[in-house]
């Protein structure tokens, strides 16, 4: 018999007194069972759950992959991610992320951003502090030891690709020969290099487009992107005076 | 005891809907009527007859969801009313002009769309002609904006 | 072991002896008067009984205080998880507790009614307490031993009720004021049904005191035997009165947010919850007392063990129910009690008599 | 007001309300003679937020409408994004998005048995409905990396494949569970005292529920035969055999029986979808600025019908996203299941209804 057939019409008050055995029977079972076993409850601060790779808790850095781009700050919902000055060893002065854990969600979008797999997800979850300064972590503080889980890689494929119903290939999400591109409007470009001077990936060069100005008489530059290098984080698209840049989207 | 309702199979089609709706008020404008899926356009005056017939005549039983989209020269409001007999969605938008938000409630015809008003009222300001309780419900009753509107600025204290 | 008001009857006339043979010693003539009056028959009794006192409550709610260790551990285990994790085995979270609650604040809400208020909640614990006097260990370990008990007994519980209704109505909070109705209808409907089981085991034996009782069963047999009807009813009344998951509806914390008891803070709120134990456990004994034959038992270990044993094994029913059920209506309390358990018990009462009356004991 | 009648406010800190919500009852003796649900106590601008974010920001705020069933509301922000973007998600991650969502059903369910639960005064119930919560959890977790808030489905497909070894701890665990479930029914199922709080309390029946607008498993326990999964296929539910579950009665047993059984069917349904899962990727790339236009787009939550309508002007941030909660409507439709039932019927009656503050009050 199906359970959802029987009716229960009319309650009978007496049966209240009687018929609780099967329930009783049943929490007894489990009684024993968890003095059997163990009880299905840990002692947390003593034993931890188990976590697989992927979990996600504070987002961590590998600060020697970091190029400064600034796609996490960008992709971050909460906006807790600011691009600060940092005076690195090698490179000296340059941009990295500084995160504020309070605002954190732990979504993973700034891992799933990265396109150097530099901003990681660590499962680190205990980071209760006494002071909100604590919960700021700077790029020293935010690095972590480095496992091949805590990076977020993915897959896709392209709609055109899907749309035309040929052979469908999956590219990863770093995969230089399907992002982006940067496109410049040559017409209104000024040569002013900011853009070449903001590049975090070094992928703009100022090339010689063959033309000459004509009142200074000097061989006129326009940037020229490098696509292997590219990151799109399109910092130069943000800092061009006279928004000549614009991203072509390859979908 | 009771039987289930049971919506099988559709028994009419969203055109054959669109039709009758046109052919019933030609002021009624059939934005487009995909599969399960019916946009109409009302004037303002005739909404509540409208809907009143598309619960009556046109057995719309549910109304999922009202809707108020600020377009900044006019307000619209969408009635997202379905038909489970007919399986359609339908989208019913009233355009509302800016300076006189008013519609008529149709809370009398489907009693869920009460809190839904109440939210359109308080968040987006459009009064709801007909609506038995018309009060604010997210927003602490001596609040004076509509902060759902495009004018409203965010991080403004109040 | 010889009896209790006996050894202490012996170490109160030493201890006496020792002061007076002290005030002796100075050789000052009203002190040494003072020495011989302390020696006298009267004032040994009144000191004797002040210690007896003294240790029967500390030994019975230390007892009380292990039916919440009890709980705790037992609850968890029905529920697949661990209880309480404080100290060896979780034994110090009691007093973890009573310091914290002994640490914080009393408030008393402002439009209360003071007097009754804080009035309301001794009564109640009051009553709780004289309730420990009047359940022995053993016919040894006693604190009364009147012919009467059993009536004392029953008549300090039925004060519960008023002060629940006293302590709900003064808090000035409707959640308390449906809280102590609710908990004095209910404390009423199931003490008559409770009242009529304790009158069938004296019908039975034929004697009010407890130890008459538990002789009776030592001699004959365990009553839940000739009388489970009634045991049933006791044990489901008893849950009632203790005010225990199914029955807990005076203090429902899903509708009444803590029920009679919301507006009590600090010590007193620690101490009433303690008192549902306490009643937990006096209804217990209770049980163990009437119907499985009190302390009696294979005499390898103490009788006072015995009861124990009982008693901890009565009250691992009480939260079985309790894990295995979800709680149930005022008004089906009620009608429970009105309808399904008085009759039982009237019928138990009938078996009691018809059983006296044929002779069969 | 008369002077035996007098009003209570359950709420918004009370043990029964599941969230901030105040229940103002109007009490005669013990009976409720006027209701009046109050929210906006956790009004959070969820609507006015996502305005400021752009698309592929508010797919991690979806999930926080409602932490129970974080991923149907996910996965409804990413289907109505898709429609508005006029693409659809390859057919495996339509498959894995099936199977994960029916397995958010099971564990959003469980999790209102163990509000049930807590309501009525059993915890056993809660914990262990708890514990076979931990399961699906830890399923999720090692999909998503996260136990609550998955943040799993992305526009144009969804975040990543299926781990090692998955499709076998998938079926491992619903084994263990239905055996398990069994155990958990025969709490409620055979307890009287559970029987005489629900039986005949809070009776509706199909025209006034369908009239108030209740969708979900409270509409279906009212003899409505009304599931979107059927009604209004998405994904691949077209493809998926499972019955909708219905009740006549359309009290508060009926409701508890429903969502018992949809359980049940959730466990079909996975168990198809992860045996007909297709190869393919899982994920394609998505332009960043959506056409403009409108859409409307609803789905069958564990609570209901949720709704979003979203409305974009060709930037990268939506115009305008209304949500649809179902619990928003099937909470202003509880007066009339109050009215004429004891006080301590309203965790149950309350208590059935799945309250989740947080998609209530956005």
């Amino acid at each position: 018999m199906r359970i959802e057939e029987r009716r229960y019409t009319k309650a009978d008050h007496f049966r209240a007194t009687g018929y609780i055995l099967k329930t009783m029977q049943v929490t007894f079972k489990g009684a024993i069972r968890a003095t059997k076993h163990r009880p299905c409850t840990i002692l947390y601060p003593w034993e931890k759950l188990l976590y697989p790779d992927n979990y996600r808790g504070r987002p961590g850095i590998v600060l020697e992959r970091c190029i400064g781009c600034g796609r996490c700050a960008k992709e971050c919902p909460n906006q807790c991610i600011e691009m600060i000055d940092f005076q690195d060893a090698e490179k000296g002065k340059v941009k990295r992320p500084q995160v504020n854990v309070g605002r954190c969600m732990m979504c993973g979008n700034c891992a799933e951003a990265c396109p150097t797999n530099a901003m990681i997800v660590t499962p680190e979850f205990e980071l209760a502090s006494y002071s909100r300064g604590g919960l700021i972590f700077d790029p020293v503080k935010l690095q972590h030891p480095h496992k091949p889980g805590y990076e977020v890689n993915y897959e896709f494929a392209l709609l055109s690709e899907m749309k035309s119903g040929g052979e469908v290939k999956t590219y990863a999400k770093n995969d230089t020969t399907v992002h982006d591109t940067i496109v410049l409007d040559g017409s209104k470009c000024i040569s002013c290099s900011r853009c070449a001077k903001t590049c975090p990936a070094g992928a703009i060069e100022m090339a010689d487009t063959g033309e000459v100005n004509p009142k200074t008489k000097k061989p006129i530059k326009q940037p020229k992107f490098d696509n292997a290098k590219c990151v799109v984080c399109e910092q130069c698209v943000d800092v061009c005076p006279k928004s000549c840049l614009s991203v072509k989207e390859v979908l | 005891m009771s039987q289930v309702i049971v919506y099988d199979t559709p028994d009419r089609s969203v055109e054959d809907i669109a039709r009758d709706l046109k052919s019933k008020f030609p002021a009624v404008d059939v934005l487009k009527a995909a599969p399960k899926r019916l946009h109409v356009q009302v004037p303002r005056d005739i909404s509540f007859e409208v809907c009143k017939f598309m619960k009556e005549g046109l057995s719309f039983e549910h109304c999922s969801c009202v809707t108020t989209v600020d377009y900044i020269d006019h307000f619209t409001v969408v009635f997202h009313i379905s038909s489970w007999t007919n399986h359609i969605l339908s989208e019913v938008l009233v355009d509302l002009p800016r300076d006189d938000p008013t519609v008529d409630s149709i809370t009398p015809l489907w009693g869920g769309a009460n809190w839904h008003e109440r939210e359109a009222y308080d968040l987006m300001g459009i009064v709801f002609k007909g609506h038995p309780d018309l009060r604010r419900i997210m927003m602490p009753e001596e609040f004076k904006f509509h902060p759902l509107r495009k004018d409203f600025i965010v991080g403004r204290r109040v | 072991m010889s009896n209790l008001y006996i050894e202490l009857t012996n170490f109160t006339e030493w201890l006496l002896g020792l002061v007076a043979s002290i005030l002796d010693w100075t050789k000052l003539g009203f002190l040494s008067d003072f020495g011989e009056w302390l020696q006298t028959a009267p004032v040994v009794d009144f000191v004797s009984t002040l210690l007896v006192v003294a240790i029967f409550l500390i030994t019975a709610m230390m007892f009380g205080l292990c039916f919440i260790w009890q709980e705790r551990k037992f609850l968890g285990r029905f529920m697949d998880r661990r209880g309480t994790q404080v100290g060896f085995l979780g034994f110090f979270q009691n007093f973890a507790d009573g310091i914290k609650v002994i640490l914080k604040e009393h408030i008393v809400p402002k439009d209360s009614d003071h007097r009754l208020f804080e009035l309301a909640i001794f009564a109640y614990l009051a009553s709780t307490f004289m309730l420990f006097g009047c359940i022995p260990f053993s016919d040894n370990f006693y604190v009364i031993n009147v012919n009467l008990a059993v009536l004392l007994g029953v008549a300090i519980f039925a004060f519960g009720p008023f002060s629940i209704l006293i302590g709900g109505w003064s808090s000035n909070n409707k959640f308390t004021l449906i809280g102590g109705m609710r908990a004095a209808a209910q404390l009423i409907a199931l003490e008559i049904p409770l009242l009529l089981c304790i009158v069938s085991v004296v019908v039975m034996t034929g004697d009010l005191s407890f130890v008459g009782i538990v002789a009776w069963q030592e001699q004959n047999i365990w009553l839940i035997v000739p009388l489970c009807i009634g045991a049933l009813t006791f044990f489901i009344a008893a849950i009632g009165e203790s005010e225990r998951i199914p029955f807990d509806l005076p203090e429902a914390e899903a509708e009444l947010v803590e029920g009679w008891a919301t507006e009590y803070g600090d010590v007193r709120w620690g101490l009433q919850m303690a008192s549902d134990y306490f009643r937990a456990y006096i209804l217990s004994g209770l049980f163990t007392m009437l119907f499985l034959g009190g302390w009696a038992g294979p005499e390898f270990i103490w009788a006072e063990a015995w009861y124990l044993a009982k008693t901890f094994i009565v009250f691992f029913f009480f939260i079985w129910v309790r894990a295995a059920t979800v709680r149930i209506r005022t008004d089906q309390i009620l009608k429970m009690g009105w309808r399904r358990l008085l009759p039982m018990a009237v019928i138990n009462l009938l078996i009691a008599v018809a059983l006296k009356v044929a002779g069969v004991f | 007001m008369s002077s035996d009648e007098m009003w209570i406010n359950m709420g918004p800190q009370h043990p029964f309300n599941h969230g901030l919500w105040n229940l103002r009852v109007k009490l005669k003796g013990e009976t409720i003679t006027q209701a009046e649900p109050i929210i906006g106590y956790l009004h959070r601008g969820w609507e006015k937020m996502v305005e400021n974010r752009t698309y592929s920001q508010i797919v991690p705020l979806a999930d926080r409408l409602c932490y129970g069933s974080s991923l149907s509301w996910n996965h409804l922000y990413c289907l109505t994004a898709e429609k508005l973007y006029g693409i659809e998600a390859p057919d495996r991650a339509k498959y894995i998005r099936v199977a994960v969502l029916e397995l958010q059903r099971i564990t959003s369910h469980l999790t209102w048995l163990m509000a049930v639960g807590t309501d009525l005064g059993s915890y056993t119930i809660m914990t262990w409905s708890i514990r076979e919560r931990e399961l699906f959890l830890d399923l999720l977790c090692k999909l998503s990396g996260a136990r609550m808030t998955y943040n799993y489905c992305r526009i144009g497909g969804v975040r990543n494949d299926y781990p090692e070894n998955y499709e076998r701890d998938v079926l491992r665990v619903l084994d263990e569970f239905e055996k398990r479930l069994r155990d958990l029914e025969s709490l409620m199922d055979e307890n009287e005292p559970f029987l005489m709080r629900t039986v005949g309390i809070s009776k509706m029946d199909g025209k006034t529920a369908m009239n108030l607008g209740l969708t979900g498993p409270i509409m279906r326990a009212s003899g409505v035969d009304m599931d979107l999964r059927k009604l209004d296929p998405y994904e691949v539910y077209a493809d998926m055999k499972f019955e909708v579950c219905t009740h006549t009665d359309g009290d508060v047993y009926a409701r508890y029986r429903v969502r018992m059984d949809e359980m049940r069917e959730s466990m079909k349904i996975v168990r198809q979808a992860l045996s007909e899962t297709p190869a393919g990727p899982i994920r394609v790339k998505v332009p960043r600025c959506p056409p403009k236009g409108n859409v409307v787009c609803h789905v069958e939550d564990p609570r209901g019908e949720s709704l979003m309508y979203m409305v974009s002007d060709g930037s990268e941030k939506p115009y305008r996203l209304k949500v649809r909660s179902p619990n928003f409507v099937n909470l202003s439709a509880s007066p009339p299941m109050l009215v004429g039932f004891k006080i301590s019927d309203v965790p149950a009656i309350m208590g059935v209804m799945d309250m989740c503050i947080g998609e209530t009050d956005r």
